[in-house]
């Protein structure tokens, strides 16, 4: 799936990509500062938040998960709420990765990050695109257990 | 004139597609949708509905082009 | 200055470092999740807060800082801050790592990193540590201007 | 008998040493420990004090052989 990355005017930047792929959070926030040369020195503080695959829930063990999603929808609706992030707090920066389709315990699921001057901003906006994601993504997880597999109902409450 | 309705997660493997056009004379809402395309039931209560990929509530009125989707409670993070 | 770390009974993972050496802390994070084996599959959620040094403070370009500690009670301090986070959340494993002496912008300052196994915990141990850190461990920041030198006075509230 | 007085940051260079050791004949408190160490005057009320590496009030009494320190507000992270 490709990376959907917006730059835009007065400092706005947000980059959201939603993959089949597996993928290493800490390259990817590697990766991704190498690229904000524009907030070289203005960036005081980051927070982030990672996902993973647990190999139980709800009291069964866990063998593979199955992440369906709503393709464009689900690009439009984290454009929307990293949007609203910007409007909210004084952030420099975000990038949502999300995985989808089959995958692995400890595998990483998702990651949020959002770059600011000063730790209040980054931790609130970080924790309002995570919250949200949750809340309203329209992503669904089918987990196949030992014998059989289910439809996850709901997320664990934030 | 048609409308695009999609399905997804456990209410695409009960409904048994995830996607079928249906033929609009005449404006529908959004529970009226589910209602010709799911043989007559009424919109289940915890349903979330989209149109053309954003949120709506179930009377929402939709017009020929538009996509409609069904999906339960989501799951994602 | 040299790794503290913590390994203790009943899942209790704390791990310390205050080094006078630059770190990347992407790198730290792939590495010491690498080193988390007992926790594979457990956990499903992982807050971490980076802290940045900017290239300007209270309206005035910065061009290095010098950050002065008091050697044993700053770690006798994040030791107390980390046993307590295990108290109040259900955790899994925290790892605070702080840069001490010559430094310049964009280096990493501070890494603080909480592992759970749901994000409620793992945000709210997150924040706490690093508040607790920067209101409360004996750390100093002096700063080299173009013209002179000063002492922080003040962190920017939380 | 001595205890260490040590000194950090702006306080450090204010008193223009980093430690010192002074005799100690009878129980101090920490406001004692200043006013001796540091020429009579009283203790600014927004230092901080430790003694043996944890925080104190200034009203704690000290005894041969603790290290006693004096800091301005902290400013790390």
């Amino acid at each position: 799936m490709k990376l959907r990355s917006f730059r835009r005017s007065l400092g706005v930047n947000m980059s959201i990509e939603v993959t089949t792929k597996p993928f290493n959070p800490w390259g990817r926030l590697q990766a991704h500062e190498t690229s904000l040369n524009t907030h070289f020195g203005k960036t005081g503080a980051v927070a982030t938040f990672v996902g993973t695959m647990r190999d139980s829930n709800e009291g069964d063990l866990v063998q593979t998960m199955w992440l369906e999603h709503y393709p464009g929808m689900t690009e439009k609706y984290l454009e929307k709420i990293s949007q609203t992030a910007f409007q909210r707090w004084n952030i420099l920066d975000t990038l949502i990765i999300h995985r989808v389709g089959e995958m692995h315990p400890n595998d990483t699921i998702v990651l949020v990050a959002a770059w600011a001057g000063h730790r209040g901003p980054a931790f609130e906006a970080c924790r309002y695109l995570i919250e949200e994601l949750k809340h309203h993504a329209p992503f669904w997880k089918r987990e196949t257990l030992v014998e059989g597999s289910r439809w996850v109902e709901t997320n664990t409450p934030g | 004139m048609t409308i695009t309705v999609k399905f997804f997660a456990s209410l695409r493997e009960q409904v048994g597609t995830s996607e079928l056009q249906l033929p609009v004379t005449q404006p529908l809402t959004v529970s009226q949708v589910w209602t010709q395309a799911c043989g007559n039931s009424s919109l289940p209560a915890h349903l979330l509905t989209a149109v053309n990929l954003e949120y709506v509530s179930c009377d929402t009125v939709v017009k020929a082009g538009d996509e409609i989707a069904f999906f339960p409670p989501v799951t994602g993070g």
